[in-house]
């Protein structure tokens, strides 16, 4: 119901947002740019911005040198298996907190957050050695099974404030119409809590794939997802901007055409709550 | 609502993920206050002996402990600050009715997908470099001498960079509660003479007061181990200026192999990041109850 | 079988990936996973690894620093038994000995490295000055100033900045040895605090203030080879390997590099180091008898041989072999008699101008030396960033150095 | 089919003892309206009857058989919810068949019954949309639809036409007065609007704090309301109460008389008093009348051609037949 | 103070014209109700009084000046929403404060006006509490407050009751209508109750699709509706419309009789048809009788005690006086 925009300030409005939108992402664009030139146009000064010859051969040298493919399945494999087994695990977890609160509901979801500050670095060596022990070093299971864990609490806090929307009527309506406690959830409030649920996940694949210490850690060469393709790139030989921006824009861009393709669902979800 | 059957359901329900949180928590957490105990090298296994405190002591009186301390205050309140307020701003700029609505938000919402790795390097080789930055050479274009960025404001950059990671984060959160944010109630404190500034103070900022709590709590829990940008971009130095709790953790556990001083460092860690978090949770009850 | 082989992301061994195929095809049963990481990620992960027996690799790649610690643990398999045409005699002496502890062969060598001065003739000419074969600290300074040309961004020198004990501390402790310096006396008291030390880091600062690049106190290996392929640098005192990249094609200044032994002062001790990329084989490895026949491939004569028929002689591993520098071809190569030389010149259980208790040129072979040269390195990279002085990084460097070396034990 | 009873039923959440023991018989076929001033426990009686809440004390019996540990499911009860609780990402055809579908029943005879039900309801038409795409009246119906198809021993309604508007309410009030006139199964109804209550029930339970004040027909509680409490809840607008010296005259502690039985005039009457609010609705007009020395505003409802302003004296005369009396504990004296 | 012109003023929406060209003057001191089906533009017309939206053409006028492009804080109007848009995270008392605050008044002269507002609405109690903490009449109220203490020119109501149970509306309309007694400034109240509208306007302008159909008093609107719009949307229950040879007979389109003004008889009377549902208010009772032969159903009203059952056969007779007689365009014929 907002009143009729002038036509300037629309347009001021909307030349200052691009310009900012413009410089936030420019760092990527850049990024994108250089992929595309050879060594030496890349560190020339003063820098070219369209106007070079493009070229794919830095592409091509990254896929000879590492198996591009096998880490990028191995990102989508942990990434996606991590957040669909948190999922099943949360959301039955959250419906309890939602529908059944106790008195205890909200120091449980506190304490479970709380779960997440631990610094990882600070057990590392104890999960290695249990890693190790369990013969789940290098094991996409073992990345599913850590990544799941991480991101658990976060997935269930999200869920818990997208099923705190749902009105507990509609669940008690599917009591009275006769539905079991899993028919309940399944039919009832799982479909409900769609939007929720997909921006949840949306959300918890982007942490769970820009994960990079217990991803680089814990794997060596079978399990290794993207971060590890990248960690061989920090600091190569020679001048390697090109070389870098080819690899990086390969790891990023999986996961920055899929949230671009999911952002509406994304930015409807990330509330976690906040707004009421 | 409540009946003895649901309740029993919900305990029933509520546990799998209770359990393997407390697993995941106490199960590496005793193994650490077990190690933490030990003089235990990795590079001299077999030699593990039991060493009461000194393990605690000596981390706590090294000098990089205080420093780490507040580096990793400073690094979480910088970026918190500005990611807040540039989030805000930002969040009131996109709001307006504008052309290319869409394509401005899939812009500004992009860092957010980058690896934290990826946009260290990127942002340390292509954009800070003072030879071959691009900032260097936008500075020399204007015929100024280059800064030199990881040198000479180490943690500052290292704020910088995360914050463009982490602006999108909070953009879109508070961009998602000013959308919530009543029409009628902005109109009628419109039709009761406030202007912009004040309908901002009086009515914007207290509406986002619950979105801002959430977005501190978020990224807290992100930002209190902040690792990957740090190892990329400055080690930790120069000296000890950009090192924080946890690169101190890590650069005892992973680079000197003194497993037993790690997990010193890494349970008072964790006991410093429950301070945190008791205090964020305090905060967060607050403003989530109402 | 898959051999799970950890590699350090450096050129040549990047380069024997590219080369994967002819050991595969010499051995179809055997499949080979690389694992490449940046140097301090790798180390962090092998060492994580071996220490608790994780056993995800076959074969690590190490360096000299870790040989004999690690040998010494019982983590290493002996090398000793690599068949006879293998010619283990050939390795040259200087590495071989880094190797080798109580006269078991526990890793095969890669490349060897020495440091040595890198310089362009051109700018050297334009200077008026020549570059002698063995240069002194001093002419070094009077030729990087002679060099030096900020407004064209001609430094005049570049050396490593950033902290690491692979990084500055590497160059900065074979340095020091030049000055008279040493990391330890015989009761293992460190020496940060005496004027030798002092002397040392004053003239790099000084160097580096003056003709260095901006931000060299990130600087590492990689940083200033990219600073020296672009033309920025007068002088650069690296590692031998290096040489070939800054000939290489990637560089803009391939024909205008001459080589130096590295500087010293007169005092019977030059600044260069002595390291060896080599690969290992964990004793947890199921895989031996598969992961000595990658061992021996990738170290063997016939694998140079590949490697100079398919990307020419300059781009051959160096340092490890007599008889590649026996070879006439090879000979060619500009920097072939120099590597050499300067290998030959670095003295790893002598490294010091006074008698010191420990191995090693440019580091102290103990397990604690990572960390505290780490640390220490820390602290003198600060002091390049012009955070702190060179006293205080001194101080600081000496206080932190006993304290670990008190909680390690070696002092009470 | 469809005879409830609560013996001795009680429930406390927590501390707070929402219902204290009460005994309640609704037979079968009957359309039972519980009434009551907010928060005074309609609601969670239905709940407690549909089994959505345990009791804490007591026992529910359906049709003779102890219902009182049986999920609710199981207790052949369909309930319409205040917010009609449509599962939004169902079509109504789905909304409707989902009772039948958790009961398994196959796919011709889940499609016979919707069929049935969305005649009955005038849904038809709907079958396909999604509740979000229905207005408040049809969702309303949906609802009731996905109730009937059930063919349960009783329908529980809370509220369910509150959230319509006033238009609205009072054609579906009809329907399922219709509704009920057609299926003749039993229906329990929970509104806080008495003129749902009036119109719609057989037997209105009037509940406060909990506990029954009274149960009976409307006309029966219009006409003899056993005490204070249901005499000013029933009617509309409320019963005119007055205490004191007035009330005395009649041997009461308090009287009450209904706006409709007293009558108006400008010149002569009982009370004296001066108008205040009047409101004109065309067909009736009601006066407020102050300063009557009774109570504090009396009201008065005339005919729609009285014209009387703000500030004018009338005189009220109650028709004697209809006053009602209440001794001090607020009870009726017959 | 507070008379308010609107001269040709009108309105679109894009392609949209959610309002023609309109003229309407609204008198100081007048309680105008703007009435009329629900999307007909009543709280866009409110909205450009207030300023909110920007005509698309014509002038507003306030007391004489030109207002059409000054800013809502300045034209001295204040305004009721209908979801109140109180400020949640204020008190009460900083609710009421704002706009003096925001017009930078002294503590003192806030404190003394949010007091006196405060108690004319009853609100001294809860003056620091937080508008979440508030019953819906309460919150109401406070609202009202922030539009009384800036003693605007004219008070806008858009649908201020609507949120509310019916109890409470009741108590709220007597409440605004004896404001408006008191304070005599001129209110614009927007509402599609018509009860609402009956009971509080001085002037009722009804709307359908922007365009006025007529403006008049309650009664005359009740007594003479100019059309058969205005005549089947004011009054409740609706007027009864016939069309066919009934109305021929009486020389009109269509004729219309207010269920209030039909007598019932079982034995005798005009029109004869069967009793459908029938609603026992108590005090009344509508019938709803089926079978005329004039339209789907005839509402009448009888009195509370009339006894006649579903199904009975009964006579209706209309008076003759109060049959409203309308021509093919729906115009009334006079
Ligand atoms: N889950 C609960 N926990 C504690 N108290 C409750 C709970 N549910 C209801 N109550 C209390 O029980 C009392 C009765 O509530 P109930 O909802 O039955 O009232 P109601 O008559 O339906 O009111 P309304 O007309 O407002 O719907 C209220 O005082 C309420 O606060
Ligand atoms: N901002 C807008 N853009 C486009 N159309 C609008 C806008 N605001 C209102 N309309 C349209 O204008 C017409 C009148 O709307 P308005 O809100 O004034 O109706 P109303 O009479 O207040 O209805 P209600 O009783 O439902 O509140 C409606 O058809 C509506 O769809
Ligand atoms: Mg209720
Ligand atoms: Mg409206």
């Amino acid at each position: 119901m907002a009143r009729a925009v002038t036509n300037r300030r629309k347009t001021i409005t909307t030349a200052a947002a691009w310009f900012i939108a413009f410089l936030i992402f420019f760092p990527i664009l850049w990024t994108v740019l250089t992929s595309f030139k050879t060594e030496a146009t890349a560190i020339a000064d003063p820098p070219v911005f369209v106007a070079f010859e493009w070229t794919t051969e830095n592409y091509g040298t990254v896929m000879e040198r590492s198996n591009y493919f096998r880490h990028f399945m191995n990102s989508v494999v942990i990434s996606i298996g991590s957040t669909v087994l948190g999922l099943i695990i949360a959301i039955p977890a959250a419906w309890s907190m939602a529908f059944v609160p106790a008195k205890r509901t909200k120091d449980v979801l506190m304490w479970m957050l709380s779960t997440k500050m631990l610094p990882p670095v600070g057990v590392l060596v104890p999960i290695y050695l249990i890693f190790r022990d369990t013969g789940l070093l290098d094991t996409r299971t073992g990345l599913v099974i850590v990544l799941t864990l991480i991101n658990l609490p976060i997935i269930i806090w999200m869920l818990y404030t997208y099923f705190k929307e749902i009105p507990n009527d509609i669940l008690e309506a599917a009591r009275m119409d006769g539905a079991s406690l899993r028919s309940e959830i399944l039919y009832v409030l799982t479909p409900m809590a769609l939007p929720g649920i997909a921006s949840t996940l949306l959300l918890n694949i982007i942490l769970a794939w820009n994960e990079a210490f217990w991803t680089l850690n814990l794997t060596a060469a079978k399990a290794a997802p993207l971060t590890a393709f990248i960690a061989s790139y920090s600091s190569p030989e020679g001048l390697f901007y090109a070389k870098l921006s080819a690899a990086s824009t390969m790891a990023i861009a999986p996961i920055l055409i899929m949230g671009w393709f999911s952002q509406k669902q994304l930015v409807r979800g990330l509330t976690f709550g906040a707004v009421k | 609502m409540a009946t003895k059957a649901s309740r029993s359901a919900a305990r029933l329900m509520i546990s799998p993920a209770v359990l393997l949180l407390l697993g995941w928590m106490i199960i590496p957490l005793s193994l650490t206050l077990y190690f933490s105990f030990l003089r235990y090298n990795l590079l001299m296994p077999g030699m593990e002996e039991w060493a009461g405190l000194a393990n605690y002591r000596f981390f706590l009186s090294d000098p990089a402990f205080f420093s780490a301390l507040w580096n990793t205050l400073l690094l979480v309140g910088g970026i918190l600050l500005i990611t807040i307020v540039g989030g805000v701003l930002l969040a009131l700029l996109i709001d307006q009715p504008m052309w290319g609505q869409g394509i401005v938000r899939v812009l500004v919402i992009a860092p957010f997908f980058v690896m934290p790795t990826v946009s260290a390097l990127v942002w340390k080789n292509m954009f800070m470099n003072p030879v071959s930055g691009l900032f260097a050479h936008a500075a020399k274009a204007v015929g100024l001498q280059p800064f030199d960025f990881l040198a000479h404001a180490p943690l500052m950059s290292i704020i910088l960079i995360v914050s463009w990671q982490w602006l999108p984060f909070a953009t879109l959160i508070l961009l998602t509660a000013l959308q919530s944010l009543d029409s009628e109630q902005l109109e009628a404190a419109e039709m009761d003479g406030a202007n912009f500034p004040n309908r901002f103070v009086f009515m914007i900022l207290p509406h986002l007061a619950r979105a801002i709590t959430v977005v501190i709590l978020i990224q807290t829990i992100f930002l209190l181990s902040i690792f990957a940008e740090i190892l990329v971009t400055t080690n930790g130095g120069p000296g000890t200026a950009s090192t924080n709790l946890t690169f101190l953790v890590y650069a005892e556990s992973l680079l000197r192999f003194d497993v037993g001083t790690g997990s010193a460092g890494g349970v008072v860690a964790i006991i410093l990041a429950n301070i945190v978090a008791i205090f964020l949770m305090r905060m967060i009850g607050k403003n989530l109850d109402t | 079988e898959t051999l799970t082989i950890a590699t350090v992301n450096n050129g040549d061994m990047i380069r024997m990936q590219g080369l994967t195929d002819d050991f595969t095809s010499k051995n179809p049963d055997i499949e080979v996973e690389w694992v490449t990481l940046e140097e301090n990620v790798l180390r962090q992960r092998v060492t994580t690894d071996i220490a608790t027996k994780g056993g995800q690799y076959d074969v690590m790649t190490i360096g000299t620093y870790e040989v004999p610690i690690w040998a010494k643990q019982g983590w290493l398999v002996s090398l000793n038994d690599l068949p006879a045409e293998y010619d283990i005699d050939d390795l040259l002496p200087a590495i071989r000995g880094g190797l080798t502890v109580d006269g078991e062969l526990y890793a095969a060598p890669f490349y060897g490295e020495s440091s040595m001065v890198m310089y362009r003739t051109d700018l050297m000419e334009a200077a008026g000055l020549e570059m002698p074969e063995a240069p002194t600290w001093d002419f070094i300074k009077e030729a990087a100033a002679a060099m030096t040309d900020k407004d064209n961004e001609i430094f005049g020198i570049c050396l490593r900045g950033k902290a690491g004990w692979g990084e500055n501390m590497a160059f900065l402790t074979a340095m020091s040895n030049s000055f008279g310096a040493k990391w330890f006396d015989m009761e293992w008291k460190p020496q940060f605090d005496s004027e030798a030390w002092a002397n040392t880091l004053n003239f790099y600062l000084d160097l580096m203030n003056n003709y260095g690049p901006p931000g060299s106190s990130n600087n590492g290996f990689n940083e200033n080879l990219a600073l020296f392929q672009q033309g920025k640098c007068g002088m650069w005192i690296d590692a031998t390997v290096a040489a070939s990249f800054v000939t290489g094609a990637d560089s803009t200044v391939a024909d205008k590099v001459g080589f130096a032994l590295a500087p010293d002062n007169g005092l019977g001790k030059r600044g260069n180091w002595l390291w060896a990329w080599s690969l290992a084989i964990p004793a947890g490895s199921q895989k031996i008898d598969a992961a000595k026949k990658f061992v021996a491939w990738a170290t063997s004569k016939e694998y140079l041989e590949l490697v100079a028929s398919n990307e020419g002689w300059a781009n051959v591993p160096p340092g490890t072999r007599t008889s590649l520098y026996e070879n006439p071809e090879y000979a060619e190569v500009p920097f072939a008699k120099m590597t050499l030389d300067s290998i030959n010149s670095a003295d790893p259980t002598n490294p010091a101008v006074d008698e010191v208790p420990y191995v090693g040129v440019q580091f102290v072979a103990i397990p604690e030396f990572q960390g505290v040269a780490t640390a220490v390195g820390q602290q003198f990279s600060a002091a390049l960033a012009g955070q702190m002085s060179a006293e205080d990084a001194l101080a600081a460097a000496q206080q932190l150095t006993e304290r670990e070396m008190m909680k390690a034990g070696y002092i009470k | 089919m469809g005879r409830i009873t609560l013996d001795k039923v009680s429930k406390s959440f927590g501390e707070v003892n929402v219902i204290p023991p009460l005994d309640l018989t609704i037979e079968e076929g009957e359309f039972v309206v519980f009434v009551g001033p907010s928060g005074c426990g309609k609601s969670t009686l239905l709940r407690l009857i549909a089994g959505l809440e345990d009791v804490s004390s007591g026992q529910i019996r359906i049709d003779g058989n102890d219902a009182t540990s049986v999920s609710p499911a199981k207790r052949g009860l369909a309930m319409v919810f205040q917010s009609y609780a449509l599962y939004p990402h169902m079509s109504v055809r789905k909304n409707i068949a989902f009772p039948l579908r958790m009961a398994g029943l196959d796919q011709a005879e889940q499609d016979r019954r919707v069929k049935a039900a969305a005649d009955v309801l005038n849904l038809t038409d709907y079958l396909e949309r999604r509740p979000g795409q229905l207005s408040g009246g049809q969702r309303q119906r949906v609802a009731i639809g996905r109730a009937i198809v059930r063919e349960p021993a009783a329908f529980l309604f809370d509220e369910p036409l509150s959230n319509l508007d006033a238009a609205l309410r009072v054609g579906m009030r009809l329907e399922i007065s219709e509704l009920h006139n057609r299926l003749t199964t039993t229906m329990i109804y929970v509104t806080h609007d008495q003129v749902e209550a009036m119109t719609m029930a057989d037997k209105i339970v009037v509940l406060q704090a909990g506990v029954i004040e009274q149960v009976g027909s409307p006309l029966e509680l219009y006409r003899t309301p056993r005490n204070v409490f249901v005499a000013g809840f029933i009617g509309s607008p409320k019963m005119n109460l007055i205490d004191g010296a007035e009330a005395a005259k009649h041997g009461a502690t308090t009287i009450g008389v209904r706006p409709e039985h007293i009558g108006v005039s400008p010149t002569e009457g009982t009370w004296k008093g001066t108008v205040g609010v009047s409101e004109h609705l065309g067909s009736d007009t009601f006066f407020h009348v102050h300063d009557t020395g009774l109570a504090e505003a009396m009201t008065v409802r005339a005919g729609g051609e009285v014209n009387l302003h703000h500030g004018d004296t009338v005189w009220l005369t109650p028709e004697a037949d209809k006053i009602h009396r209440f001794d001090k504990d607020g009870l009726r004296i017959a």
